[in-house]
């Protein structure tokens, strides 16, 4: 007599960036036939559409890597936005012209490229790091040590030159952010932190400690020195979205970055990154930025009035989500 | 003296002018010290400043206020306290019922958009058409000066002069270069046929540019307007992108507010109401406004 | 009244590709008490989440008091009386104890619907008397959970169920983490049960408990009951072949 | 042989309230040494000053009570600062004069005032009750629910007049938030909630949830419906705080209540509350709220620019946190 | 090199007024099994976070391999040797069998420092070798331990702690939640443990597995060490009785 083997190995389920790729499909389509009936053309079909879908949302999909990678150790970050905006001051003001009459630094203009590229990473890996720092050491929730950092980095960029704005940058800076660069940048950051996340050490372990840090610490991880390495190249890529964006811009400015973190977050949720920790990847993340890139250009294809579009916005940000836990359970629940 | 200031909010970039106007001019008198504090767009805290400032004894208190519907509360506040009180750049609701120590130095908002449109409406025309496509780039749209910028332009199309002006779209950059440039864009992909930008700041203005000229389009044939006549906007306007832009005097409305706050102070006459005029520039007069801003 | 208080029919529940547990047919008569017994794996706890609704199952009927139940929950479950101490301890960690004891049950000195006001007197003296028939010593009665000690968590999940326990108890490995003296403090409130006529499904590695206290043994394997047998018709030895697969064939009626 | 019994009930420890207490004393102390040293003047012994200080925080402080019971569920709300603006431009609608000529509905001017009080609180708590059912119906993460939310709501405050401020109340209307009437409203709410979180069902299931979902849903707590309850209850703070506000100011805006929500947020984890739920009070988040009372009343008195002030703040957020985190470490470890 | 690999002088823990622990004099020779026994919150796993860093003590010493040791986390404990089982497994719920097993010691195909690359399928087929030693059955290496049942993830913590075996292995009740089958495969790899010489430390309420396993028994009782008995002079009755508290007095020296 031998007994039956019924439990056998799971085949291997759906990931859950399947899901998201399904609703970015979902919604392109819909805006695809509202386009036909209202404005009698197509959405998808259109290569400056579908350039400028990804270039306006590839900076904010850069600070989003990121946060990806601090929401699963089970973190948040709050400041990316604000630090986006001190950190472009700065590094802008190390990138002026010399015929420029109101240069922050007179003494310092026509600089070569790598000078302010330099000092905008530095300025995001700092702030990244006291956050990480904070985070790791004094055990404070991420939540609060992001929020101080948030008010304290729009503090300081329009401390940084009164509120004035930070204009004319060289030749040199201004082709970082040009044409498609942006795109490009985010993809290599992507596929760089996709690799990093599912096959070095560097993912084990923030995987790890996002699932339950205790375990992680005992098991011999060094769960501090991980956590403000995760926090600082946020801050890092928070300052690379900085730069480019200001470049792209070719002016920086107190008030750049407002709400980029929310954006950032939202991004990485409906990308199936859990706010629990433990659990998400860069491409779902990727396909969450896509689907806010298809959004906003979505709304300005079909005309939607302004007022709008924030409530359905909001809405949407919802539904993504709510979607996506619905499928997850459905699937755990029955197959 | 010690003068407290509550401005609407430290980001934006005319405020910004102003702020430092007035604190540059503090800087050259003898004894006069201006402590300024940032309201970020929040009326709540605007009143609240106020009263804090009353707490702490100042000698008068100038406010630029986040909306002017709120002053009522206040002017009510500062009459209580018996401190005189200025309000600076944004004319007050409460203008003909103002108590005898407070006092206001303003621009009325609604010239700066139908000074705007009303250009760009002369430019079209002189341009030839007949008919003229027009896209629209408001600020953020809780914000009173967005508001009624993006009134006038409707308002000045309404009239017959300009009825040939047709809006096909218009949307929000919330004054923010880096959106402005991403709604052109988007625009430019649906294919809309336009013939003028209208914005409701120079930073949309020029972010509009510059997706324009990334895409090849010859700026000579488009009318683009904005509103502050900022630095950049300036330095647009000189490389024949901007074609409109509206200034007002940022740096002397702060110094004739800190001004007259002092005179009140002193307990000596004031006039109760002084307006600035917006003033329209062009290329042709753009020179004369290089320093200014 | 039939005599039977609980009865499944091909219960079944998968989780993705893995087959916890396979068409269970399974009975329970009023007043008796069965052990569930089983290697680690072989869906024991599986079984339990069914009946009490803490996850949907597959495939199946669960029959309870003469009805077929399908309960939305394990509120509806405990509404309808069945008491259950989980494998994962159900504890509100930043809660004392008379607060856990009385979750969901809290004692009332005055009514105001949702804000009725706590009679917290009341459930402290009740909750000392519940916990001394379980003999745990716990020092300080209003420390959070979050610090008690394994055994004393665990004493406080059983006193809870036996103290409310009306048509059924099910057990899920109680003594597991328990001491020898609690063991047997726990042994005991289960023949109180017992006496009192409330039928129990006990859950457990522990075969000499098993055999003191049940009346009847049922033994899961990969997903499948491969016997159900009294306990006077068995010995140990007999049901370890039958746990680890040496007897045991396509699957028995419990 | 008698074992000895060494293990004795621990005498109960000092509430963390204690500690967040003597840091608002600790605060106040240093702006008062520093008040004689360069203003010549009491910072504390200032009766108007200790109005404003408790004034200017309690419409927050209001919302901070929601945000508190929110918490303790294990929850997060940043919704609260758009639904008081979207709520304060539409009770406001209903409480204008007829001689205004602007009015929102012409022809429902010089309504009793008990209408606009209604139209807030229904709103707060549609939009409260919306919150908590799509956390507990839908389980997505509350950051997300409420972030949508928070975009809706304030798209609707710019939506509902097309970003035109509302003003002109009736004087009943204008009456609620006069003089020290919010700080009188904030602490009836302040006290009926604290009694609430500690002497009735409703506080015990509050805890019981933020403590263990699991546990309270499989004990009989009808957790869904009492995070419906609780988000709602929550809403309808924040639109009592729309009230106060829009009566204080004598006007609603569609930019009110802008970042309310953080403020709220800082205010309750500076009083202990904990962001993991099942820890926290009343008393605690009032204590964090007149923490921030005194920083803010304390800058304008030292006549800290106000460049400063935001980085200032930014610290003291964190600087608050990392004592209370580090003093109840310490006592855990020690005593 | 002393005969001695651990030793605990005065080692003392209170939380707030909670004596946990009180003045345990413990010894630990090398190649020695020890079991520690005693009532539910007793303070057995107390003495063991102590010496294992998890918290930091009250008061008293601890000796190990020679040297006073006051380690500032467990990760120092284990550098130095400690390999341990906690009672509360310590294991990340989100990562497969292979990620758990390899936590913090992963296998590295090519250094790049932190961003090295991990050989995943070096350490899945260890993985598969290291438990075949325990026996549990785990259909799917790949599913995250979150799924597991409370069995399967014992073994897996089990698995880790002898695979990576060193100067000293302390488990805290280690087969609690473990079925006959497992129970029995553990108690193998402790055998083999013996074998290899590795001194152990073995929290256990088994009073069968006890004496079928250490040399000496230590009983823990209200935080103090009230006995330390060599198996061949002591029987189960007289454990029960020190662990009661019918025998045994102000302490004892372990
Ligand atoms: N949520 C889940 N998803 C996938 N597999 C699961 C899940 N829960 C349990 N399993 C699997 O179902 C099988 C049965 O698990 P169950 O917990 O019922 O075992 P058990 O008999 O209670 O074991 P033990 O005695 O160790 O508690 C195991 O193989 C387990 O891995
Ligand atoms: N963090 C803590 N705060 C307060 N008291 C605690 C804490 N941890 C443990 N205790 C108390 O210390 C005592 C000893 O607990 P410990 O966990 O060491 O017991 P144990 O012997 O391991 O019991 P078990 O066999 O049930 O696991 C218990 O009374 C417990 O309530
Ligand atoms: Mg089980
Ligand atoms: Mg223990």
């Amino acid at each position: 007599m031998t007994a039956t083997v019924t439990a056998t190995a799971g085949r291997p389920a759906r990931p859950p960036e399947m899901n998201v790729f399904l609703g970015l499909l979902g919604i392109a389509l819909v805006f695809e036939v509202l386009g036909w009936i209202f404005i009698g053309q197509s959405f998808v079909f259109n290569l400056q559409r579908l350039q400028i879908i990804i270039l306006q949302v590839s900076i904010v999909g850069i600070i989003a890597v990121g946060v990806t990678q601090v929401i699963i150790t089970g973190g948040i970050d709050l400041s990316s936005g604000s630090v986006v905006g001190a950190t472009a001051m700065i590094a802008m003001s190390f990138a002026q012209v010399s015929d420029n009459a109101r240069a922050v630094y007179p003494a310092l203009t026509d600089l070569p490229v790598i000078v302010p590229i330099a000092v905008a990473l530095l300025c995001g890996l700092l702030a990244g790091a006291a956050n990480g720092a904070l985070i790791a050491y004094t055990k404070i929730p991420p939540f609060i040590a992001t929020l101080g950092m948030m008010v304290a980095a729009r503090g300081i960029s329009k401390w940084y030159t009164k509120g004035q704005p930070v204009s004319f940058p060289t030749d040199s800076y201004a082709a970082i952010g040009a044409g498609l660069n942006p795109v490009l940048l985010f993809i290599v950051i992507a596929v760089l932190f996709h690799l990093a996340l599912n096959y070095t050490l560097y993912g084990k372990h923030t995987y790890a400690i996002g699932s339950n840090a205790e375990a992680a610490r005992i098991s011999g991880i060094k769960v501090e020195r991980h956590l403000v390495m995760v926090y600082a190249i946020a801050g890092m890529l928070a300052g690379t979205a900085a730069l480019i964006l200001s470049s792209k811009n070719l002016t920086a400015q107190a008030g750049m970055g407002v709400m980029y973190e929310l954006d950032a977050i939202a991004m990485a949720v409906i990308g199936g990154v859990s706010l629990a920790g433990g659990r998400g990847s860069i491409l779902g993340t990727a396909l969450g930025m896509l689907i806010f890139g298809v959004i906003i250009s979505g709304f300005t294809f079909l005309r939607i009035d302004a007022y709008y579009q924030e409530m359905i916005k909001g809405v949407i940000i919802v539904v993504a989500v709510v979607a996506d836990v619905a499928r997850q359970k459905r699937r755990a629940r029955m197959v | 003296e010690n003068i407290g200031v509550s401005m609407a909010l430290f980001d934006d970039n005319f405020l910004t002018v102003l702020r430092n106007g007035m604190t540059d001019y503090a800087g050259t008198l003898e004894g006069v010290d201006v402590q300024v504090e940032d309201a970020g767009n929040d009326v709540g805290k605007q009143l609240d400043q106020v009263k804090n400032f009353i707490a702490s004894g100042v000698d008068a208190i100038v406010v630029n206020p986040v909306d002017t519907s709120a002053t009522q509360a206040i002017s009510d506040a500062a009459a209580a306290a018996g401190v005189p009180l200025v309000y600076v750049n944004r004319e007050p609701v409460n203008v003909d019922s103002l108590p005898d120590n407070q006092a206001f130095v303003a621009s009325n908002e609604k010239d700066s958009g139908t000074l705007e449109t009303l250009e760009v409406c002369r430019l079209l025309k002189e341009a030839g058409k007949t008919e003229a496509n027009i896209l629209v780039i408001m600020g953020e749209l809780s914000n009173q000066a967005a508001v009624v910028r993006t009134q006038d332009i409707h308002d000045v199309i309404a009239t017959p002069d300009c009825a040939f002006m047709k809006i096909v779209d218009q949307q929000t950059s919330n004054w923010n270069r880096d959106q402005a440039a991403n709604l052109m864009t988007n625009w430019l992909s649906s294919g809309v046929a336009f013939d003028a930008v209208i914005a409701n700041n120079d930073e949309s203005a020029i972010g509009a540019i510059q997706s324009m000229k990334a895409a090849g389009i010859d700026m000579a044939s488009v009318v683009v307007g904005g509103v502050d006549a900022t630095q950049d906007a300036l330095a647009a306007m000189a490389a024949g992108d901007l074609d409109v832009t509206v200034f007002q005097d940022a740096a002397g409305q702060g110094q004739g507010a800190l001004d007259a706050a002092l005179k009140l102070a002193r307990g000596e006459a004031v006039e109760q109401k002084v307006y600035i005029p917006f003033q329209l520039v062009t290329p042709a007069n753009m020179a004369d406004f290089m320093a200014k801003n | 009244m039939s005599d039977i208080i609980l009865e499944t029919r091909g219960l079944t529940k998968r989780y993705g590709g893995v087959h916890a547990l396979e068409d269970a047919n399974f009975t329970l008569r009023r007043g008796e008490h069965i052990a569930v017994v089983g290697d680690n794996g072989a869906g024991k706890s599986t079984f339990v989440r069914q009946i009490t609704a803490v996850e949907q199952r597959t495939a199946g009927e669960v029959f309870f008091d003469g009805q077929a139940v399908n309960f939305a929950g394990p509120l509806e479950a405990r509404e309808s009386g069945i008491e259950t101490v989980f494998q994962n301890l159900a504890l509100a960690d930043d809660l004392d104890v008379p607060s856990n004891l009385y979750l969901g049950r809290e004692i009332i000195k005055f009514n105001l619907g949702p804000f009725s006001i706590l009679d917290r007197k009341a459930m402290r003296v009740a909750t000392q008397k519940a916990l001394d028939t379980t003999a745990v010593r716990i020092p300080n009665l209003s420390n959070p959970i979050r610090n008690m000690s394994g055994g004393q968590r665990q004493c406080v999940a059983i006193a809870r169920a036996a103290a409310f326990a009306s048509k059924l108890i099910i057990m899920d490995e109680p003594t597991a983490a328990l001491g020898v003296q609690e063991t047997g403090q726990v042994e005991n409130i289960i023949r109180g049960l017992k006496a009192r006529g409330v039928p129990l499904i006990l859950i457990s590695h522990n075969l000499r408990q098993v055999f003191d206290l049940v009346d009847r043994i049922v033994v899961f394997r990969r997903g499948r009951i491969v016997a159900s047998l009294r306990r006077e018709e068995t010995d140990g030895n007999d049901i370890v072949s039958y746990i680890t697969g040496v007897k045991g064939g396509e699957g028995a009626r419990a």
